[in-house]
């Protein structure tokens, strides 16, 4: 049989893999001290010793996008995590029994989906402060109510047709039915979901510590690194150019996954 | 002659091999007869259906042969030649009355689409021949379900509106693609009635599809029976029915359960 | 009409609720407002006595709806840091990120219309796959980092404009509308992009349904299938991604005012946020939550006006 | 007179609509507002009996079945049966198994969740049982995707008989299939039937399948039973104007 090559899938497993090394790598090696400040390097170009150059106070720049990738990627994930595991408790309940509960949850669920994930998140920043674990706090809740929306509707779906209906005459119980059965059902749909809140929860929090609010100095972080950069624009452009390719690097990787898989399971 | 179709053979090639799903497929009818094309699912009697409507145009597709409807090929003719005998010389109906009808357009505006497409009538006039062919199509209250959407209406009711539908140009040929299968059974003996009476008395010949033999035996005189692209027997409904004499034509009568003196199918 | 009759007074309900939420969570937070406004320097017996005029001792519902009363009236209350009234401090601020954010707007409409048409229509081409193409790698810029890139290239590259600098409304006109072309622009492009691909997916899909054979078979056009028939379908999903998109731009403005230097809401929000000026934080809050229920509300309405399955 | 495995005496069931006006309703402890789609529906099935219950759709066939297995909440009436696990039979052979489990996981499961059997036994039985329903044993470990309709439906049979069930019903077990096919599970399913005595409640629009499969009859209609007797009886002297219809539609009489 003729493959067709999925370009989707290929592209975004290199990118995301090579990302994921390079988070790895940064747990246990960096070029440089990513905080260490070395006057005689102050916006250095580019070189053999600083591959992206450094920032106004010397700092090495690919020391500090590999420390944002890694901070960027651990808010993502725990912010999807948080999302995920209330998004699938709230959605597999309210779609599974329905009724008044369902009725009320979904309305507060509705409108909490329809605010700007971002803005949620202000607020509570506003509230709480700034910080690594106040944003995953704060865009994980934000994040809930999508997930519960899809798990709900897959529920929802589910519940009516035969095979649940066989596993109810067959003598399981509902916990047994909703997560033994149901939910190996709704793997594909939350999979892609979890790849694109993955990449909203970057684009968010690179967002925020853009605005400042987000992951707080010294720790690197690429949103803060490139609100620094936009004063030197004209002389060094590179300097917001490489976290921000990083940024595009990370979503892209995902988005393209998300895409081959579902190329995948459509064909 | 209305329709005469040589050698039409349609072949798929999404995969490295070639799979030919209609082999040699012939078939002639005169105006006013009804032909009925029986076989189970796959057997390729949709496929030819659909070609001869020049509805299959895959690019992953190849078709052979020749499909001479009042002269014009529908395999090889332009969109253009198509279009005009589209709606208008030939009207065609399917399976899935609960899908068929764009859910969003009031049913007056979908019967009427083939005449503000191939004639200039006012709108005054459409809507006259709608209701006309509404009314024909023996739809309680014309007048209201000229005004209402297919979502207001039962898989039955919606069947009569894609019939109307398709009459409403008064075409020569009508396919109709398996149009009773997801309607109950008394609905079913009231839609073939309604195609017999418009072959009658309009004088249009009708193209059946479907996999119920006893339907097939109510309202066609002429039968072929297709299996795995291949049409393995054809001729009079009485001949076929009686002394089956392929072997796939006497195990698909065989399948249908018999009830003792009411004679078969 | 029995329909948008309950749409209309769901909205009224839950705009209630969610202003209700918010004044409950600005009102938990720790601060005393009258401490805020007098400084550490008061004495308790002052502070009583403000505390007592600002009617801060009343229950909290009798407080909420003397607020909302008076927000309704347009008084939204007085800044901490500002001593002046919020509602003057924002009322200029609205029309700016309201400009901007309808410019946008317009600009993602049409241009995913446009790109969402062709790009189904001339399904698997090359200039469908380059488009899907620029597409996948738009979605993927954050809206500062496309803001920081035009900045660079049309402002510091080509000299269309000055980066950081603003034109004020009443000053010239066209230079205002100018001048928030290239923020809208840096906040519209993702978001066109993902409309487009939704809307290429969406009547691609819509375009293998049943209903389209059968408009063939009654002799359309491919472009009267295209255009009588599938489109209309094919934008329901679209319609309501547009209203969330409308939502989220002014979430959006407010990176992007930051990095144009614009002196919209969203500036005023983050400055408001690091002193801690709750008043104009609440009220911002309420005006965008506002904001969000009734394109939501005006959503479901347009989504009956084009289906009449809806009921 | 044989001992009757299921009784059904005087039912009527009804629908509650699922809207936010009746949950605010319920809020209060009022009724919602509901609809009748059974009324006063009385029969029985003897041991070893095959009962087909034929009307059109929406005529409350399915309401019924649910009412039998318990499903339905809101009935009035009695409906006694002597078995502990009545089973089901979908008409639907794509929904009715779960597409990411394994054809031996899906058999196993009334095993699981009803008996103290261990991994061995409950193996040995599932095995048994595709040998029954006439398929090879390496099904067990196949997907439901990698079965053709026919298999699926045999599958379905089977998870349906494990437990060796005191009452079957079969919901249109046939209608979704291909003549050819529809002969084959039909042929299996009556002479499953007849070696284990199954009590069997076939519910079906087609007619003609009903008359070879059953032994009795019932015609419904808008939630009524109007004609009940054996086959023969109803077929060839019906005395209901529905049930004329119904054989005229069909080309019987």
């Amino acid at each position: 049989m003729k493959k067709k090559y999925n370009y989707n899938l290929m592209t975004g497993g290199i990118l995301t893999v090579t990302m994921l090394l390079l988070i790895l790598i940064s747990v246990f090696y960096v070029p440089y001290d990513p905080d260490k400040m070395d006057s005689t390097a102050k916006l250095a170009k580019a070189s053999f010793h600083h591959i992206m150059g450094c920032d106004q106070f010397g700092r090495d720049i690919f020391s500090r996008v590999m420390k944002g990738c890694g901070n960027t990627f651990f808010v993502a994930a725990g912010t999807v995590w948080m999302g995920t595991v209330f998004g699938i408790l709230i959605g597999s309940f309210t779609g599974y029994y329905g009724g008044i509960l369902d009725e009320v949850l979904m309305r507060i669920n509705d409108t909490i989906f329809a605010f700007p994930s971002i803005l949620l998140a202000l607020v509570f920043v506003s509230l709480l402060g700034g910080g690594k674990y106040q944003i995953i706090l704060a865009l994980g809740i934000a994040f809930i109510p999508s997930f519960a929306r899809i798990v709900r509707s897959e529920f929802i779906r589910c519940r009516e047709l035969d095979y649940v209906k066989s596993a109810r005459l067959s003598g399981a119980g509902s916990l047994r039915i909703m997560f033994v059965h149901i939910l190996p059902n709704t793997r594909n749909v939350l999979f892609s979901a979890i790849l694109i809140g993955f990449n909203n929860a970057v684009l968010a929090e690179s967002g925020m510590s853009f605005l400042g609010i987000g992951v707080q100095p010294p720790e690197a972080s690429l949103g803060r690194m490139m609100s620094e950069a936009q004063t030197y624009l004209l002389t060094r452009p590179s300097m917001a150019l490489f976290p921000g390719l990083m940024i595009l690097w990370m979503v892209l990787g995902f988005a393209l996954l998300g895409e081959g898989i579902s190329e995948r399971q459509a064909g | 002659m209305l329709l005469e179709v040589k050698n039409l053979q349609i072949a798929f090639h999404d995969h490295s091999l070639p799979e030919t799903v209609v082999h040699d497929f012939n078939l002639t009818m005169e105006a006013g007869e009804i032909v009925g094309i029986v076989g189970e699912s796959g057997s390729g009697k949709s496929m030819s259906a659909m070609a001869i409507a020049g509805l299959l145009s895959r690019h992953d597709m190849t078709k052979e042969g020749k499909c001479l409807f009042q002269g014009v090929d529908t395999l090889r003719c332009s969109r253009q030649e198509l279009r005009k005998l589209q709606g208008n010389e030939m009207g065609i109906i399917f399976q899935e009355p609960m899908t068929s009808l764009n859910p969003l357009k009031k049913i007056g505006w979908q019967v009427e689409e083939s005449l503000r497409l191939h004639t200039d009538l006012g709108k005054t006039e459409r809507k006259e021949r709608a209701l006309q062919a509404l009314a024909e199509a023996e739809l309680p209250n014309p007048e209201r379900v000229y005004s209402l959407y297919p979502h207001n209406l039962s898989g039955g009711m919606r069947q009569r509106v894609m019939i109307a539908a398709a009459m409403i140009a008064r075409p020569k040929l009508l396919i109709a693609d398996e149009p009773t299968t997801s309607l109950d059974v008394t609905i079913q003996a009231q839609i073939v009635k309604l195609l017999q009476k418009f072959s009658r008395e309009k004088g249009m010949a009708v193209l059946f599809i479907s996999h119920d033999l006893s339907l097939v035996r109510q309202l066609c005189g002429r039968v072929l029976v297709m299996q795995k692209g291949y049409v393995v027997e054809q001729g009079d409904m009485e001949t076929v029915f009686e002394h089956p004499v392929h072997p796939y034509t006497q195990k698909l009568l065989a399948a249908i359960p018999k009830i003792p003196g009411q004679g078969g199918v | 009409m029995k329909y948008a009759v309950r749409k209309v007074l769901t909205m009224g309900v839950t705009i209630l609720v969610v202003s209700f939420l918010v004044f409950l969570a600005f009102h938990i937070i720790p601060g005393d407002p009258a401490l805020a406004k007098l400084g550490t320097q008061a004495t308790p017996e002052q502070l009583e006595q403000l505390r007592e005029e600002m009617g801060l001792n009343d229950p909290l519902p009798v407080r909420f709806v003397r607020w909302l009363v008076a927000f309704v009236q347009g008084d939204m209350g007085t800044s901490y840091s500002y001593q002046m009234s919020v509602t003057q401090m924002i009322g200029e601020k609205i029309p700016i990120t309201l400009t901007m954010g309808m410019m946008a707007f317009g600009m993602m409409v049409g241009l995913s219309v446009v790109l969402g048409i062709y790009t189904a229509k001339h399904n698997g081409g090359v200039i469908d796959r380059v488009i899907c193409v620029l597409n996948q790698l738009l979605m993927a810029v954050p809206p500062f980092f496309s803001g920081i890139l035009i900045s660079w290239g049309l402002g510091l590259m080509l000299h269309l404009f000055v980066p950081g600098s603003y034109v004020s409304y009443t000053k010239d006109r066209g230079g205002f509308f100018y001048y928030l072309l290239f923020p809208a622009a840096a906040i519209a492009l993702p978001k066109c992009a993902m409309a487009a691909k939704l809307l290429r997916s969406s009547l691609i899909e819509e375009l293998k349904k049943d209903y389209i054979r059968t408009a063939f078979s009654r002799g359309n056009t491919v472009n009267g299938v295209l255009y009588a028939h599938a489109l209309k379908n094919a934008l329901m999903p679209v319609i309501t991604f547009w209203g969330m998109a409308l939502a989220d731009m002014l979430a959006g403005s407010i990176i992007v005012e930051q990095v144009f230097g614009i002196p919209g809401m969203g500036r005023i929000l983050l400055t408001s946020i690091s002193h801690r000026d709750y008043p104009v934080v609440q009220a911002i809050i309420v005006l965008i939550a506002v904001w969000v229920i009734v394109i939501n509300t005006l959503v479901d309405l347009i989504y009956k006006l084009v289906d009449p399955r809806i009921s | 007179m044989q001992e009757n495995v299921l009784e059904v005496r005087h039912v009527n069931g009804f629908y509650k609509e699922q809207s936010v006006q009746n949950g605010i309703r319920r809020l209060f402890g009022r009724e919602g507002q509901r609809v009748q789609v059974l009324h006063d529906i009385s029969f029985f099935i003897g041991k070893g009996e095959v009962v087909g219950l034929v009307g059109e759709s929406g005529c409350g066939k399915t309401t019924l079945s649910k009412a039998i297995l318990g499903f339905l909440k809101d009935r009035e009436g009695e409906i006694c049966h002597q078995t502990k696990h009545p089973q089901m039979v979908f008409q639907d052979p794509y929904s009715a198994l779960n597409p990411v489990k394994k054809i031996g996981w899906i058999m196993e499961e009334p095993l699981k969740n009803y008996t103290k059997l261990d991994r061995q036994a409950r193996r040995e039985k599932v095995l048994e049982m595709l040998q029954n329903v006439g398929l090879e044993a390496d099904m067990a470990d196949r997907y439901p995707r990698q079965l053709s309709g026919g298999q699926r439906q045999r599958v379905n049979i089977g998870t349906a008989l494990m437990l060796e069930p005191g009452l079957l019903i079969a919901d249109e077990p046939v209608s979704a299939l291909d003549v050819t096919i529809q002969a084959q599970i039909m042929e299996l399913f009556q002479e499953l039937q007849q070696k284990l005595q199954l009590s069997v409640l076939f519910i079906s629009h087609d007619l003609r399948v009903v008359y070879q499969m059953c032994d009795r009859v019932l015609i419904m209609k808008e939630g009524r039973i109007v004609e009940e007797g054996t086959v023969e009886e109803v077929y060839r002297h019906p005395k209901h104007e529905y049930t004329k219809l119904l054989l005229a539609s069909a080309g019987i009489s």
